[in-house]
């Protein structure tokens, strides 16, 4: 519908300019304005003037109208000419040409602005076409067409090859067929870049983490004593074995249900070398389900370890580890029946834990023990924190795993992870100082592309 | 008997079945069960061979896209713990994805987690141009963020100054994990209603 | 020999990604592409490890007619039940015996199973999610604001109050303001620690992944 | 308070706070309440932003979920959909899961009824190309290029809707429906870091509480769970499967709630008790 309007339109703007009425791009305004609210109006069934209509207008409703009853009929009554040729709307503005930057070659993005004629800006200009040649004059083929209903336009050409010079012509086209004056820019050549420019800020920060982690792991296998703070959970263990050993009721410990290679799990039986300790010491019994059966053999060489460093081999029997299954809720159901049997007085929660965590919890509830968990799944923790006595959140696991095992490598990356968390609060103090007084460079200088 | 009607029949006395772990463990449930981690299986082989092998593996190769042998190899080196001789081959193809994979978490973890965090956090706190209650949310939210920072800072003891500071982050990270338990229980509730509706709607139409 | 390939291998890989990221110039732009590929690939032998592991598992129970193998023979049936369709009979898509499969068999025992917690979420409410420190009342009561105002009930049982300051405004706040907060500590800190640990593994200070020291 | 009776309540068999459940969930569903909804900030801000869209602009909807969790996103796409072709806009459906393909199908198709729109060029629905992230930063490139065929296999170059658009250069707004990994995050990632364009989405109520802190920079609007759909249903006036499940939403949660209470209430008598050395336990 639109375009028949447009058509008819065109024309008959066409005509009129040709025998001479009027200024030229007064006709145009008017024909645009016509057009828009035809097309509007006649897809609402309606072809009354709107009062916006009305106000948006220089000229009053009545001499567009008449204007636009005459130039309908005009162009309806003469019908005659070429017009393409005559009406030409104004040519793209400001175009430019450059290589795409930070890619890997073989792209050049052309931008320009919106042709003064353009559907935004007061002209019947309904599509820009893109033409590419390798040389300055001649052998221009159409690359892509853009249709309006911009400020202004990019389009990526990513069909170039690279260290070759191109030139692009632009035409602005109208509804009718009017093509404006071509405009030709050139040559541009594109390439590849060797560093992402607007990455800086990522290598910075890399570096940064890096370095400092690299550096605390490099001091702490120097031998030098690197300060952790002491965490509530583990300093409740051996109140907690004790306990058990009061009530002569066993300790159960579950490493979560993921394998040896999740972070958690590691220090999970990290962990429970800690605690085997202890209940070799205090001779209390110690049960470990696990559900991998990696995790078992870890499992049962720690416990075993322990018990040999305290000077108690005999009271290590192999069964202490017991691997029940990989399947989640059937490791669920199994610990359950433990808990229920054996009726432990300490449970202990250590490493990656997933739904099961609300049943296992509960179960140790019911049976009034005390349960110390630690993981740093954040969709568990809540349940653990609520349904246990102590709760390691998060990183206090891991930290709670260098901390008894020693081991530089935690350590080491546990200082440099502070050293980070320092420099993030650091820039969140001055960033906010800045952005109070309306600096925004830190702002810009953290957005990563 | 339409296969629509069949589906839904088989939908819902799998339901029930799963259902009946309520009451107690029964052979039902371990039927259910069973199945269940039989179906997952082949499900999960299926959509793998179908959306990961066959594009990215065997169209790239019919192609003649040969760098595509290497993925294609240590696929291979995978399957050899089936046979323990040349067991340790495996660990080659777990290098690959362990180390590629460590390769993207440190690029994306550093962007996302890390420097766009701190650039949100980065609010103004002038009263100027927004009203009291954006200021009072926007100190919220750096006491919030920096707190719970401190309270995983292990370099220091939590004691004076630092322990108050972390006794706030702490509270920040309750009333979260408050937030995030709301939410998971809401979710399992949505997936009973699932079920639920399912079986009223679908099954017995009553609703 | 046979601890340093590997080591090798996630080192070169890990830099490689590490490094496409910084340079867009081949080869280093296109690496990404190929190593995810890759890695989903290998991903999909992983699986193909696993599901033969399982077979192998309760085929051998079958065999010993160990306790329960009737349960061994469902579990193969299913697997086969998915497995020959989906491979060899109409592929994957809509309308055929694996879709159906799919839609009827999986689906619904998947999502029984997790709204299963939903009963247990109960049942630990009631027996378990205990106000016992400050910190877990905290959180208990925060739950309990989210819990109520993210549904309709919350604004019913706040009616008293005035538009704009009920349970269910309440609960947007505690997740625009101290449920972004924390979460946005856990995330740094938790981003942190990710960024450290596959920095050990791309280095070779960790190596745990390869089954001990 | 008697304490036979605290201990009794206490100890009670957990089937009969099972029964308790499904009671709560059942009867809402068959003699619904009809409880008062309101629309929460990040949907009534996502409405908002395809409200204030101009009647023909391209928005594009990631349908980044499985059947599994289309009890709570299903309905939320649903809605979107239909408030999108009420307002004239241009829909392009596309998934980074695999079932997502053919959920989108199945929306569209529900959406369609009752609007005068076009399959090729009103809306077009690719389908799933695998690649995750790879795929959303495609996009960017060539979206004729990524999903050069539809989820039927027709020619996108053919199709009225698509001829204009080619990446993400052409389109208003971007949206994923996510259940997890692939979703809003690489959306937030690649569609908003990259190319700057406006995203916004619907989640699992699960993974809402991690999506917030996008919320508002990086994320336009945000729609989670079953409450986040009918919030979208009230928003567009039109019920559907969410509204009906609120009421038993609300019953559910006020018995959580209540049993977290009355558990508390009898913990801390039994607390005191043992304090005064009645019971040991």
């Amino acid at each position: 519908m639109a375009f028949a309007v447009n058509l008819i339109i065109g024309h008959s703007v066409a005509v009129l300019t040709e025998i001479g009425v009027g200024d030229i791009r007064e006709v145009r305004i008017i024909g645009w304005r016509l057009e828009k609210l035809f097309s509007r109006k006649m897809s609402e069934g309606k072809y009354l003037l709107t009062p916006k209509w009305r106000r948006s207008g220089r000229s009053g409703p009545v001499p567009v109208l008449f204007l636009a009853v005459a130039i309908l009929v005009m162009g309806a009554s003469l019908g005659v000419g070429t017009p393409s040729s005559v009406i030409r709307p104004g040519p793209p503005v400001n175009p430019s040409l450059c290589d795409r930057p930070n890619d890997a070659g073989g792209a050049i993005e052309i931008t320009w602005e919106a042709s003064h004629d353009d559907s935004r800006g007061r002209g019947i200009v309904n599509s820009y076409s893109v033409f590419r040649s390798t040389e300055a004059v001649g052998g221009f083929a159409n690359i892509a067409t853009i249709n309006t209903g911009r400020d202004r336009y990019l389009y990526v050409d990513d069909r170039v090859k690279d260290d070759e010079r191109y030139f692009y012509k632009l035409v602005a086209e109208t509804g009718s067929g009017a093509f404006s004056e071509p405009i030709v820019i050139g040559p541009v050549v594109s390439s590849a870049q060797w560093f992402h420019s607007d990455r800086w800020n990522m290598l910075l920060a890399l570096l940064i983490v890096s370095a400092s982690v690299l550096l605390f792991i490099w001091m702490a296998r120097r031998g030098k004593e690197l300060y952790i703070r002491p965490i509530a959970g583990l300093q409740a263990v051996d109140e907690a074995v004790g306990r058990a050993t009061e009530m002569g009721r066993p300790v159960l410990y579950i490493p979560g249900i993921l394998d040896m290679d999740d972070v958690q799990t590691i220090a999970g039986v990290a962990i429970l070398g800690r605690v085997a300790r202890k209940t070799a010491e205090y001779e209390t019994p110690l049960s470990v389900p696990v559900s991998r059966s990696v995790v078992m053999s870890a499992a049962q060489e720690t416990v075993k370890e322990a018990y040999w460093d305290v000077g108690k081999p005999d009271a290590y029997h192999p069964e202490m580890v017991r691997y029940l299954t990989d399947d989640q809720f059937g490791f669920a159901a199994g610990v359950d029946g433990i808990m229920l049997r054996e009726r432990p007085a300490t449970v202990f929660f250590m490493g990656a834990f997933y739904a099961e965590s609300l049943i296992l919890a509960e179960t140790g509830h019911s049976i009034g023990a005390v349960q110390i968990a630690g993981t740093a799944m954040t969709s568990q923790l809540p349940f653990f924190v609520t349904a246990c006595d102590y709760t390691l959140i998060g990183e206090e696991l891991f930290a709670a795993g260098a901390y008894l095992t020693g081991d530089p490598r935690l350590l080491g990356s546990l200082k440099g992870q502070d050293v980070a968390k320092g420099l993030a609060i650091a820039f969140i103090v001055i960033g906010i100082f800045l952005e109070s007084f309306g600096y925004h460079w830190l702002k810009d200088f953290l957005k990563v592309n | 008997m339409n296969l629509e009607l069949l589906g839904t029949w088989l939908a819902a006395l799998l339901t029930l079945c799963i259902f009946s772990f309520l009451y107690k463990d029964n052979p039902f449930y371990k039927f259910a069960e069973h199945l269940f981690v039989g179906v997952s299986a082949g499900y999960w082989l299926c959509y793998n061979f179908w959306n990961m092998v066959k594009p990215n593996l065997w169209d790239n190769l019919v192609s003649g896209n040969w760098r595509y042998l290497l993925p294609l190899v240590l696929g291979i080196f995978m399957l050899a713990r089936l046979v323990p001789k040349v067991g340790w081959l495996s660990r080659c193809a777990i290098a690959f994805m362990i180390g590629s994979g460590a390769g993207i978490m440190i690029i994306t973890y550093l962007q996302t987690n890390f420097l766009e965090q701190i650039k949100n956090t980065l609010v103004s706190l002038n009263p100027a141009g927004q009203p009291w209650y954006g200021v009072l949310n926007n100190s919220l939210l750096f006491a919030g963020v920096v707190s719970g920072l401190v309270y995983f800072f292990f370099s220091k003891a939590h004691t004076g100054v630092t322990g108050g500071i972390a006794r706030v982050g702490v509270v920040f990270l309750m009333v979260c994990f408050g937030a995030s338990f709301g939410y998971t229980v809401m979710a399992r509730i949505s997936l009973l209603i699932g079920r639920m509706y399912f079986l009223l709607h679908d099954w017995i139409g009553v609703v | 020999m046979r601890r340093d390939i590997p080591l090798i291998i996630t080192f070169v890989c890990g830099l490689t990604m590490i490094v496409q990221f910084f340079i867009p110039h081949w080869p280093f732009g296109e690496m990404k592409s190929y190593f995810q590929q890759s890695y989903m690939i290998i991903a999909a032998f992983a699986m193909i490890l696993g599901i033969c592991n399982l077979t192998k598992l309760h085929l051998k129970k079958i065999r010993d007619k160990r306790s329960q193998w009737g349960y061994s023979i469902v579990l193969l049936f299913g697997l086969a039940a998915m497995t020959i369709p989906g491979l060899f009979i109409g592929g994957i898509k809509e309308d055929t015996i694996f879709d159906f499969l799919f839609r009827n068999a999986h689906v619904p025992m998947q999502a029984t199973m997790f709204s299963l917690l939903a009963f247990f979420v109960a049942s630990a409410s009631y027996r378990a999610f205990r106000a016992r420190t400050l910190d877990a009342a905290l959180l208990l009561i925060a739950g309990f604001v989210v819990i109520l105002g993210r549904a309709p009930i919350g604004d019913s049982i706040t009616w008293f109050l005035p538009e704009g300051y009920r349970m269910s405004e309440f609960a947007n706040w505690i997740m625009a303001v101290p449920n972004t907060a924390g979460q946005r500590a856990i995330m740094m800190g938790s981003g942190l620690g990710i960024v450290a640990t596959s920095l050990r593994v791309i280095l070779g200070i960790e190596r745990s992944y390869l089954g001990g020291e | 308070m008697n304490h036979g009776i605290v201990d009794k309540l206490k100890s009670i068999d957990r089937r009969i706070i099972f029964l308790f459940v499904a009671v709560a969930v059942v009867v809402p569903l068959l003699y619904p309440l009809g409880l008062p909804l309101k629309a929460s900030p990040p949907s009534r801000s996502l409405y908002r932003e395809i409200e204030s869209l101009q009647s023909g602009s391209v928005v594009l909807m990631a349908f980044d979920y499985d059947p599994a969790t289309d009890v709570e996103l299903g309905p939320m796409s649903l809605a979107i959909i239909r408030h999108c072709f009420r307002k004239g806009h241009n829909v392009i459906g596309m998934a980074l899961w695999p079932q997502g393909a053919g959920l989108a199908r199945t929306a569209f198709a529900q959406a369609a009824e009752g609007y005068d729109v076009e399959y090729g060029v009103d809306y077009v629905n690719l389908g799933f190309k695998a690649g995750s992230i790879v795929v959303i930063d495609s996009l960017g490139k060539s979206i004729h290029e990524s999903f050069p065929k539809d989820v039927d296999g027709r020619p996108v170059e053919d199709m009225p809707l698509m001829r204009n658009v080619r990446t993400y250069a052409d389109i208003d707004f971007v949206m994923s429906m996510s259940a997890g990994d692939p979703g809003l995050p690489f959306w937030i990632m690649i569609a908003q870091g990259r190319y700057g364009k406006k995203v916004g989405g619907g989640c699992t109520a699960v993974s809402a509480p991690m999506l917030y802190p996008y919320y508002p920079n990086q994320l336009v609007g945000l729609l989670g769970g079953m409450k986040g759909a009918a919030e979208y249903e009230l928003l567009i006036n039109t019920k559907g499967a969410a509204t009906k499940g609120m009421d038993a939403q609300s019953i559910a949660h006020a018995l959580i709630v209540f049993f977290v209470i009355v558990g508390n209430i009898f913990y801390f008598v039994s607390k005191r008790r043992e304090k005064r050395g009645d019971v040991r336990v």
